[in-house]
């Protein structure tokens, strides 16, 4: 594992830290009731999609659940866009029609987000396999948890995929939780990327809050990707700091401890990344100030842009159902 | 009567079955949760513990088959998902399995299943979270398909339904969950097929289906200031449908409204249109009205929630127009029914 | 004109279509094996071979999504399925993707798929082959949903849904496949959403649907023999139903027979029912009649099969009842339409 | 590997037989136009049925496919009925609603089978798991294809079975073919039993021609399910000798050769225990004429007993889809 540049690292955290930020910024402003649609956060997840996302080009592929800011963010969807989806604003990147579990942004290549668990890994396939038959070297993304790969759809998916030798990435964001219930309560066996294995597929398990991990375990399976190698399976250790929905946490509600959740938000990726940076001078404190004031402001504008947007037309009921 | 709530109604029927039969088991995602359904699987939760009120794997098309299964085994099985759209995943399950096990197989195999499934509106949960695909159900022969709308019927349909012998589909809106109302203590059963004539009206029938059923209600009382008696018929089960009651009705005011939560394409509002004027055409006076979705699937922004969804004012002008000819002046005082608020 | 057979009238529509777009590619299980969907891939097969004619793995529900997203991303793309019945293994795919990814989307993103697949009838194919379920999709805003009856219709239709920029569900009766009729050559469209005044006639309106248009045909033929004048609708589609050339029709001959494949209860026979009655209520001298199958599973005995679909007859002695108030005397010489033989 | 008991091995050698006659009798029959239902025939694969069915008592379950004939007999269905149904008479086992594809027998265990390639996977399931309700030492068994192994209901199916512990085999009668398509044109790597082993099942890969090994790997499956280890995934290895449906063979078609067929031929799982029966002088050949003296009586009798029974009542249509 060749270091990173500075200048990989400084983006890394950088978009690690918007999204923190912006979701954040969600939670306390949701209790204003603005923003009327049931919201996911991310808030301890942001390495797995900036890691991956920090190597792909407009023309690669994302797709998403209804855990999607971070994805959306990682993909540079733009802030204000998604800030007026939530607001419901004829702005937003939808139009207002598909609210925080539909994040899409078409030119940046994020092809949106299901709010049905397992949904979207066959049309990442899709991607794949067009860009299989028009021979573009690209990539595409399936981004779904560990409750997502207990569908049937994973398995159908992983076979097609390696049958055909698509490039596409099974990136599975495990957080141990789906909803209220764990893993364990689930799953037989909770190594999910031997399945992977069992398709012929390289596939491996990796520390999803460290970035640095994540970027090079997503290299390597980019490029077998872009050469026509087929695809990766990569499960994404990681954890959820909030509650499964809405902007609270949670631990009042009894299915996991404040010690467990202690335990990952020492882990909290963004902290590690910028105590590494900061050591090594690769980081200044002022830098890093300076970030942060940027995305304040970004932030603000974003909220403000929404705030001022109109709401669709009546009428837009009835737009957009056919293409 | 003693009031409680539509959850805890489901709730007092699931466990007076699973008292009087050892057998019957609960499954479903997360069911046995803190939040345990919204509350209405708390109770057995408590009483019977994890091993009748089985978490599961995100699987809903295997599980359901599990469900079949061991339903077919003997083991009456209620199987909860949080949105009627999950069932989209089993949908050959239910439709290819479920339904056709015992007529395939000559009447040997009765398969004792509930699936018990919400549907969601409101707080922008958009296209995915908040369809009504009753309809879906109710063109298959083999299915039951009830759609409490009150407390006391999501006591007595629900607890019917665990002891019929044949695969039930049970929708439940999400806003009834908090309704309260009067529910018999004890074993009560609400017969499946059986509509319910809530308030006697001369002028107008109004067919009403699950939620509907409450704006159905809030209308009567608007038209009644324009002198206009609506009668308000709870549907209550959509397959098989009870004609006889709506008939019945229909023959008595010659004006029928139909007052749907599901898209009115080929819905159910379509069937007992269609069903009246075949068997009733010289009863009637005017066209029968369908107030339903519009054919779009549902936007997230409230803005647009706003005007998607029929409202209580539609009935109101349907029953003025079937009655005068005219929808006259915009209706004053519609109350609002309580909405649900997010975060989930 | 010359004339070709339903399946190879398919197969033509097809490959025009690949021809134009080299982006457009076929997906479906042993699609590309020697019997090639019963000819209708073998001109597509032939000229492009398997990397545009793709055998796939037995997973419906992914195999749906992955065409799904092909075609999102560019490659519109024809899924074949062998039987409607394997659709229910993706209507999650269809009903909460397909449907909405455009629309919750803002417009961004079409779907150009289209999702062909056959209705089975006969050879004692039993309840899990011979469904007929196009009123499930047709009661989904988001989709268009096409049944060819003809010849002419099966190349029309299948290039225009091919070109379409939406999911759009094609469904062929089996019997259809060696129907043999005049196609016109070359590029030929005909537009999704237009029925098809097939015959007209002054006294009753049949829409029909699939092959039941074949059935209305023959009935108009009997009923001639009373004087009676049977107007034949062929719908070709049932999202979006073609509203203003049925209410027409019934405008001018105020009877209106619907003959459907499918299922009676809440099948497009009520939907067609119910907007006439809406739309026409003063101009029906009577009820609507629906034919269509009774409320139970296809039986597998051919003594079943016999009773279970309804028969020209029956449209013939509709057309009697609404002409004349009497069913007349059991009609003579109904032609009998070729029957599909097994073994498959 | 202990060996069998002559009485064993003459009881699968006569139910091995008489399925191969009652399929070869329907075969021969079927021009005749009396069995108006698609016959999927499973000639060449008698073995696996027959090696697990002689362990099972009639609490024990099986749930079957559309190639359902095999599965019935083995479990010990009437062929009486069977060819009654087949003719589509009232006294068929499904009072001739069902058809070839559906042949059921509850009393016998037998608990149907689905037109839906993979439709019966979590049936089975779903018996074991009542077993493990109710604690009772019994098995159930969900036999299918290699086509069925690739609906995601065989994993979601799996995954459940193992979690639970329950008693469940999935016995996978792979023949190479679904319909038309190799299994290498629809599967990613062609050893099914391993994507058992990533969901910790117990998995195997066995020569489903040779009923010896069949019933040795089964009745290890068996005891585990009774004793409540959960669930074994076995892979067999067998060939389809007929067409995909119908009584013809099918060389003609074009997508496998004689010569394929052949080799399998040669495995013939009845000729190879007869073969070793007669050389270790365990059956005579005057007993083989017997056994198959009084099958032909027995076949003989089914048909004549389906021709003679009556049709069912029209008003039939409408009973029994309630129960
Ligand atoms: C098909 C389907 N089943 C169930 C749900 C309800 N649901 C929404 S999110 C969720 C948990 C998903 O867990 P996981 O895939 O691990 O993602 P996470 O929420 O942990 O990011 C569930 C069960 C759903 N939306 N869709
Ligand atoms: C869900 C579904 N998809 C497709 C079919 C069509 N079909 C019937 S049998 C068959 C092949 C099944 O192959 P396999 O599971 O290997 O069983 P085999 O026929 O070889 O015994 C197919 C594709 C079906 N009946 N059901
Ligand atoms: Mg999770
Ligand atoms: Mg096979």
């Amino acid at each position: 594992m060749a270091n990173l540049k500075s200048d990989t690292l400084k983006s890394l955290y950088t978009k690690m830290l918007r999204i923190r930020r912006v979701e954040e910024t969600i939670a306390d402003e949701y209790p204003n009731k603005e923003m009327k649609c049931p919201v996911h956060l991310s808030i301890g997840q942001e390495a797995v999609p900036v890691g991956i996302c920090e190597q792909l080009s407009t023309a690669d592929r994302v797709y998403s659940t209804h855990r999607c800011h971070a994805h959306y963010l990682a993909k540079d969807g733009s802030v204000p866009k998604m800030i007026a989806e939530l607001f419901g604003k004829v702005t937003g990147c939808c139009r207002g029609k598909g609210g925080s579990m539909h994040l899409v942004d078409h030119e940046k290549g994020m092809m949106g987000s299901s709010a049905l668990v397992g949904g979207t890994i066959p049309l990442a396939v899709g991607s794949a396999l067009s860009f299989s038959i028009e021979k573009k070297p690209l990539v595409s993304i399936a981004f779904f948890g560990d409750g997502g790969s207990e569908e049937g759809l994973f398995y159908e998916s992983m076979n097609f995929a390696a049958l055909k030798k698509l490039p596409v990435i099974f990136a599975i964001e495990n957080n141990q939780y789906a909803t209220y219930s764990h893993q364990k309560s689930r799953q037989a066996t909770t190594d999910i990327y031997k399945r992977g294995d069992s398709f012929g597929i390289p596939s491996a398990q990796v520390d999803g809050n460290d970035v640095e991990t994540v970027y090079h375990t997503a290299k390597e399976a980019i490029e077998r990707g872009r050469k026509g190698q087929g695809p990766t399976v990569i499960e994404f250790q990681t954890y959820r700091w909030r509650d499964h929905v809405g902007p609270s946490t949670d631990i009042e509600v009894g299915y996991r401890t404040q010690a467990e959740l202690d335990g990952w938000m020492e882990k909290c990726p963004i902290q590690r990344l910028e105590t590494k940076l900061l050591a090594q001078g690769l980081l200044t404190p002022r830098e890093r100030d300076e970030i942060e004031a940027k995305i304040k402001t970004e932030i603000a504008e974003a909220f403000a842009f929404a705030r001022e947007s109109r709401y669709p037309n009546p009428s837009e009921i009835y737009t957009d159902i056919y293409a | 009567m003693r009031k409680i709530k539509y959850s805890e109604a489901l709730g007092e029927a699931t466990l007076l079955a699973m008292e009087e039969n050892s057998r019957v088991f609960l499954m479903g995602e997360g069911i046995d949760d803190p939040k345990a359904v919204f509350g209405s699987t708390l109770s057995a939760l408590k009483k019977f513990g994890p091993s009748r009120v089985m978490d599961t794997p995100l699987s809903e098309n295997a599980v359901t088959g599990i469900g079949i299964g061991a339903a077919i085994e003997g083991n009456p099985c209620v199987m909860i998902h949080m949105r009627v759209e999950f069932l989209l995943y089993a949908m050959d399950q239910i439709v290819n399995h479920a339904a056709k096990w015992n007529y395939m197989f000559g009447g040997t195999m009765p398969v004792p299943i509930v699936i018990r499934c919400i549907v969601g509106r409101g707080w922008g949960q958009a296209s995915q979270h908040s369809q009504s695909l009753h309809a879906l159900f109710a063109h298959i022969p083999g299915l039951k398909v009830i759609l409490p709308a009150t407390p006391a019927d999501a006591k007595g349909l629900l607890y019917s339904a665990i002891k019929d012998p044949n695969p039930v589909i049970c929708i439940e809106h999400r806003w009834l969950y908090d309704k309260v109302g009067e529910v018999p203590e004890g074993r009560y059963e609400v017969p499946i097929g059986k509509a319910n004539v809530l308030i006697p009206g001369k002028d107008v029938t109004c067919v009403a289906v699950s939620h509907q059923v409450h704006e159905a209600l809030a209308a009567r009382e608007l038209l009644l200031k324009d002198g206009i008696e609506l009668e308000v018929i709870d549907l209550r089960t959509v397959r098989p449908i009870d004609t006889a009651t709506i008939l019945n009705s229909v023959r008595k005011t010659g004006r029928l409204i139909i007052a749907d939560t599901a898209i009115k394409t080929c819905g159910i509002s379509a069937e007992i249109s269609a069903m009246v004027t075949e068997q009733a055409f010289h009863s009637l006076k005017e066209a029968p009205v369908r107030i339903a979705l519009p054919d779009a699937p549902t936007p997230c922004s409230p803005a647009l929630e706003e005007v998607y969804y029929p409202k209580i004012s539609d009935i109101v002008e349907a029953g003025r127009r079937l009655v005068t000819g005219s929808t006259g002046d915009a209706v004053q005082n519609v109350p609002r029914l309580v909405a649900f608020q997010g975060p989930f």
